[in-house]
């Protein structure tokens, strides 16, 4: 061996998990590290080879865990159920299984009243190869998770994988107690390839991809009230917000359903002839809105701040 | 059935249900004594914010009414309107907030019932129809996940061959028998006898607890998995750590 | 009596007929196509500008609509051959025979219109050969460039992207040529005088300025474990032990490892300051952690990259600047450097066979060579010494005296054993020998000969051909590092076990790797984001990069 | 779809004490890979099913390789591919052998 080299040790530190990407890991990476280590129990694991019906019929790889890892464990001490999708796999569509395990768990959780539900989101909406049952467990888990908040529970969504949260995801996001996202996180129904299709490159040009960041992603959903945090693409981070939306995320019944019905028509009334989020930034007083899309997350996180305070109680 | 047959069949005595540009809002008496809120899509449009947030609105100025009459959810509608607009101002939230007032009422005893008598499709289909205690549709309705020319363009594989695999697997494709197999749709109603018969009977029925799409799904061979997969995860989760 | 300034006059009636459609120098763009036919003629000689980066769009849409019973058997004498207008020329019949380097985006088109007989091809060349035969043999006749901004009196300002630009003018106008620039504007005074205006005989303001392709950015967000494994192979086995200081990198996404794990495995092999310190590179943005970290001394480009003008205005002591404080590039002289003084050339190759010949044709797209092979090759010209020069020269004649020993370059093919759709890299004959049968060419279109490859890197392991002594050990060689491809496993396991431990076949764990470490979170860079703020914000990279 | 299977002897068991990893995600060029420990400690047994079909010479090669380097005695390892290349393969086997060897944390 050369001279030039010295003797160091070359393998990479562990130390890095901590600042290890959201965006980067795998749900299953993602679970372990959120959770207080080694705490994680998983229900129905790969083991079980509980894989979709339906892939076949396509000639379609299964995955073990048809994408969706749920399962219980701890989060600094307390316990927490979890569930989270693999924006991979099927671009983390909801399917037959997919779908039923976390409906599964959210029953479970209104059951048992006292232990919060973290929903790690990266999914495209309904996976197409078996649309009628992705479809329809969208329906079965936004009924579940109401009937758990009722119940006490409080449900948190945390956003920020490859696959966005999308198409029916985008609704279960919007039935969560509080949602925590990343600028990489982006929440929408259609996707954009889906308007530019059905609409024109005139009313959305898919490849403009701030355009698509800035209608869709992280920081607009903050700055909106689509999102109560913004968080940086750490796991570490998200593991931080995650427990403070445990903490502070409102319950649920009629005074929030009106505080959200309020919240929205005062959001048509504001901004609904901008024609861009730059327009809605503007309108809100964000001082420098084209900085907005470059800035580091701790700033804007001041910025947000200064601008809109998280509304807990209509979500 | 026209919509002004399906409400005069519902509604024997008349109601104030109005259409307003695809917008159904009003209520109507029920046959067998008390009112019914209505709300609905028709026409075929597609719900933006505009109209998810006019239609939640329905749903909770019902409940600060108080009473304990059903709420019929009429579908007729597109799938989620599909604009730079709708999506920058949070379509997701709109779309989610009526839903979970469908859900808050039925959970508050206002039996809500969904009545798919056209078109549906993909985030509107969830937020109105799929968000009702119980679904029934009249012959002829059309709901979707997606269409399969744009299935086709998505799973590379020509509509022909989609419809062949349509044959033996009703998970994908669309259409009402294909909903109801996987157990989304209760019932299809019979056009040639009165809907308030029907309805009635329906609100009659003692409500089962709980969510029971899944099962059915399962019975009706349509969703193999689902039920079971659920209830699994579930008593898995009710197991002491 | 013999006229000796026939070309003088030429000019002169060649200006005077441009005149007719100009305001002293400058022709209005809706002119351009009167103008064109007036100061062509058939079978000039015209050089086209446009390479793999910046093209004078402007002036080749202007071109193909010239009237072909007019200006026709033109000869196209140009580096890059990518826009459509190229080849809509050569379709109708304005163009007839073509002298080029590159073609990117048309290799496909390229290939049916040869096959189809409707190009008659001088030759493929690399960068530096077409710009020598501009001197001697292809002089231009006309030369239709592309700069930023002009003055009254032609002066050119051609901003980061100057590129071939000085090469085309210099062999052009001082040889009784007339050039044509298109610029995006004219203005009082230009930033600074890249061309001088006694050069440039008329100048076209396009109102926007010219095409420049972002060929050179690399997204790290699709760089795999794969290619950062063998990335880390190249820095520990090749990098560290050869001292490579002076080096070009390719440009595809195994090289970007490279450049994004010296801030970080780089750095735990206490290799800062000890390799990658002067580059013949192009401004990549996956080289701003490297250089943010203190590990690059300096850089001269062949063109610019799209979005780090800010970035390199504001790093004038590691880029090459102008007194307007932007860069100057050039590329004539940077392959100069790349070939006579850098010690290392890596890059990636689609095809590699059993002697280490290597080439990017398939047989139905002919990308052509642009400047790989000058890099990718060893200048038998080169005369000053440099530690890593002289000892892959001892590895490579170790029996001849010191004093009297050629050192070499090294001249490295890095890529994975298979690549896009399970393609293997290595193979039994070159698609390109196909296609010189097909096109009945003298030459084979090889980009980098096999006695030019010193080394090959996958991530099976680095292949030392300078420690081959024959052919046979050459070809076993190349199959214990070709994987799971046919050639590899062809390979004789007794051969290649006997050539790894004489260290010409060299294994992750021969040299301390372990496969599992090939992480990205190695990478100093993750995103184009990470890359942006990594620049302190001055990096701007184009739209289609962006994910926020 | 193709389902391929290898059952090799192996040296040794492989050391640890879990008795389950998974590695990988089954997506375009990638894989996911499940290590069970199920068998006698001298056997091992690949089980694949892949979307790409028509390479069974190169899985045949790439497993055994790698029981040869990794000798795996009692594991059993399932895969579902979604057309990986033979370099993910190595490498996802590699990471299952790991994360079962290690201790729990």
């Amino acid at each position: 061996m050369s001279a030039l080299l010295t003797e160091t040790e070359d393998k990479p530190q562990t130390a890095w998990d901590d600042a290890a990407s959201w965006y980067e890991a795998s749900a299953r990476q993602r679970v372990r590290s959120l959770l207080d280590a080694g705490s994680f129990k998983e229900f129905i694991g790969p083991e079980q080879r509980e894989v979709s019906p339906h892939l076949r019929v396509f000639e379609l790889p299964e995955q073990f865990d048809d994408g969706m890892i749920v399962g219980r464990g701890r989060l600094s001490g307390e316990p927490a159920f979890i569930a989270a999708q693999e924006g991979r796999f099927m671009g983390g569509a909801f399917g037959e299984v997919h779908g039923a395990k976390l409906t599964g768990l959210l029953r479970a959780a209104r059951y048992v009243k006292s232990i919060p539900v973290l929903i790690l989101f990266d999914t495209g909406g309904v996976r197409l190869q078996e649309a009628n049952a992705g479809e329809l467990a969208i329906a079965e888990i936004m009924r579940a998770l109401i009937e758990a908040r009722m119940a006490g529970v409080k449900v948190v969504g945390l956003i920020g994988g490859r696959a966005g949260c999308y198409g029916g995801g985008g609704l279960i996001a919007g039935c969560c107690s509080a949602l925590a996202v990343s600028e990489q996180g982006r929440i929408s129904v259609s996707g954009p390839e889906v308007i530019e299709t059905n609409r024109g490159v005139e009313e959305f040009d898919s490849k403009d991809r701030a355009l698509v960041w800035r209608t869709m992603g992280g920081k607009h959903r903050r700055l909106l009230g689509g999102a109560d945090a913004f968080t940086s693409d750490t796991i570490q981070s998200f593991r931080d917000i995650a427990l403070h939306l445990i903490r502070s995320a409102p319950g649920f019944g009629m005074d929030v359903l009106k505080a959200e019905q309020a919240r929205l028509g005062e959001r048509l009334e504001r901004f609904s002839s901008c024609a861009d989020a730059l327009d809605i930034w503007k309108a809100e007083g964000v001082p420098d809105a084209e900085a907005v899309p470059a800035m580091p997350a701790e700033d804007f996180i001041a910025v947000a701040n200064k601008v809109r305070e998280p509304r807990y109680d209509a979500r | 059935m026209t919509l002004d047959d399906i409400l005069a069949s519902l509604f024997l005595e008349g109601h104030d249900i109005r259409n307003n540009d695809g917008l159904l809002l009003g209520s109507g008496p029920l046959k067998g004594g008390g009112r019914a809120e209505v709300i609905g899509v028709a026409d075929r449009t597609a719900v933006g914010v505009d109209d998810a947030i006019r239609l939640s609105g329905q749903v909770l100025a019902a409940l600060e009414r108080g009473g304990d009459g059903p709420i019929l959810v009429l579908v007729d509608s597109d799938s989620q309107r599909m604009s730079k607009r709708d999506e920058l101002l949070g379509l997701n939230e709109f779309l989610a907030h009526l839903a979970k007032c469908l859900i808050y009422a039925d959970m508050q005893g206002r039996h809500t019932v969904g009545l798919l008598y056209g078109h549906t499709a993909a985030g509107a289909f969830i937020a109105t129809a799929l968000a009702t205690r119980t679904l029934v549709a009249l012959p002829g309705a059309e709901p979707e996940v997606m269409d399969l020319p744009s299935m086709s363009k998505v799973t590379k594989l020509s509509i022909e061959v989609l419809k062949e695999k349509a044959k033996s697997t009703p998970v994908f494709a669309p259409g009402l028998d294909n909903l109801a197999q996987t157990g989304a749709v209760l019932a299809t109603w019979d056009e040639k006898i009165s809907l308030a018969d029907q309805l009635q009977a329906l609100l009659g029925n003692d409500r089962q607890g709980g969510d029971q799409r899944d099962r059915l799904g399962k019975a009706r061979g349509g969703r193999p998995k689902a039920a079971d997969m659920a209830e699994r995860v579930y008593d898995l989760a009710l197991q002491p750590e | 009596m013999k006229e000796w300034a026939r070309q003088k006059a030429a000019r002169k009636a060649r200006i005077e007929a441009g005149s007719r459609h100009a305001r002293g120098k400058a022709v209005a763009v809706t002119d351009l196509q009167d103008f064109l036919e007036a100061v062509l003629q058939p079978g000039d000689r015209v050089c086209l500008e446009g390479d793999n980066q910046k093209q004078a769009d402007i002036l080749a849409a202007a071109l193909a609509d010239v009237d072909p019973a007019k200006i026709h058997d033109l000869h196209m004498v140009q580096s890059g051959v990518v826009l459509p207008e190229h080849l809509d020329i050569f379709e109708k019949g304005i163009a007839r025979r073509l002298d080029y380097s590159y073609s990117g985006p048309q290799a496909a088109r390229i290939a049916r219109m040869l096959f189809g007989g409707q190009i008659e091809l001088g030759a493929v060349h690399t960068y530096l050969e077409l710009f020598a035969r501009y001197f001697v043999d292809l002089t231009p006749n006309i030369a239709l460039i592309a700069a930023v901004s002009a003055d009254a009196d032609g002066n050119l300002y051609t901003g980061p992207n100057t590129e071939d630009t000085p090469t085309i003018v210099e062999a052009t106008s001082f040889k009784g040529g007339l050039v044509v620039a298109q610029v995006k504007e004219i203005v009082d005074k230009v930033p600074r005088v890249d061309i001088p205006g006694d050069q440039v005989h008329f100048v076209v303001a396009a109102g926007k300025p010219f095409y420049v392709e972002p060929l050179f950015t690399r997204d790290p967000a699709a760089i795999t474990e794969t290619q950062i494994l063998t990335a880390m192979l190249a820095i520990k086995g090749l990098y560290a032990p050869y001292g490579i200081r002076r080096l070009n990198h390719g440009i595809g996404f195994n090289t970007a490892a490279i450049e994004l794990l010296l801030p970080t495995y780089g750095e735990k092999l206490g290799l800062r300051g000890k390799v990658c310190t002067h580059w013949a590179l192009n401004p990549h943005p996956t080289l701003i952690p490297a250089i943010e970290a203190g590990w690059v001394e300096q850089v001269h480009c062949f063109g610019s990259e799209v979005g780090m003008e800010d970035y390199i205005r504001a790093r004038s002591d590691i880029f090459f600047t102008g007194p307007d404080g932007s860069l100057r590039s050039n590329r004539a002289f940077c392959q100069t450097a790349g070939l006579y003084s850098c010690d290392m050339f890596i890059g990636s190759t689609l095809q590699i066979d059993l002697q280490g010949h290597s080439s990017t044709v398939t047989a139905s797209r002919i990308a052509g060579f642009g400047g790989a092979p000058n890099m990718g090759s060893d200048p038998r010209g080169r005369r000053h010494p440099s530690e890593p020069w002289l000892k892959a020269g001892a590895e490579a004649n170790p029996d001849t005296p010191a004093h009297m020993r050629r050192g070499r370059k090294l001249v490295v093919q890095i890529g994975e054993t298979f690549g896009d759709k399970n393609v293997p890299l290595f193979v039994e004959r070159l698609e390109a020998l196909t296609l010189a049968e097909k096109l009945k060419l003298d030459l084979a279109p090889i980009m980098v000969y096999g006695d030019d490859v010193t080394h090959i890197v996958t991530e099976e392991g680095i292949a030392n051909l300078l420690l081959c002594r024959d052919r046979d050990e050459r070809e076993q060689a190349i199959r214990g590092v070709a994987g799971y491809t046919d050639i590899g496993r062809g390979r004789d396991a007794k051969m290649v076990q006997q050539l790894r431990e004489r260290g010409a076949i060299r294994r992750p764990e021969d040299l301390g790797i372990d496969p599992l470490d090939a992480d990205r979170r190695l990478l100093a860079a993750r995103s184009i984001k990470d890359l942006m703020l990594a620049s302190g914000a001055l990096y701007a990279p184009p739209p289609q990069f962006r994910n926020w | 779809m193709e389902t391929l299977s290898y059952r090799h002897r192996a040296q040794q068991r492989m050391a640890g004490s879990k008795s389950m990893a998974i590695i990988g995600v089954v997506a375009s060029g990638n894989l996911e890979v499940l290590a069970e420990r199920v068998l006698p400690d001298t056997e091992c047994q690949v089980d694949i099913s892949t979307a790409a079909e028509g390479f069974g010479a190169v899985w045949e090669a790439v497993v055994a390789d790698f029981v040869e380097r990794s000798s795996p005695g009692g594991l059993k390892f399932s895969i579902n591919d979604g057309g990986a290349r033979p370099d993910t393969v190595a490498l996802r086997l590699a990471q299952a052998v790991r994360l079962i060897e290690e201790n729990d944390r």
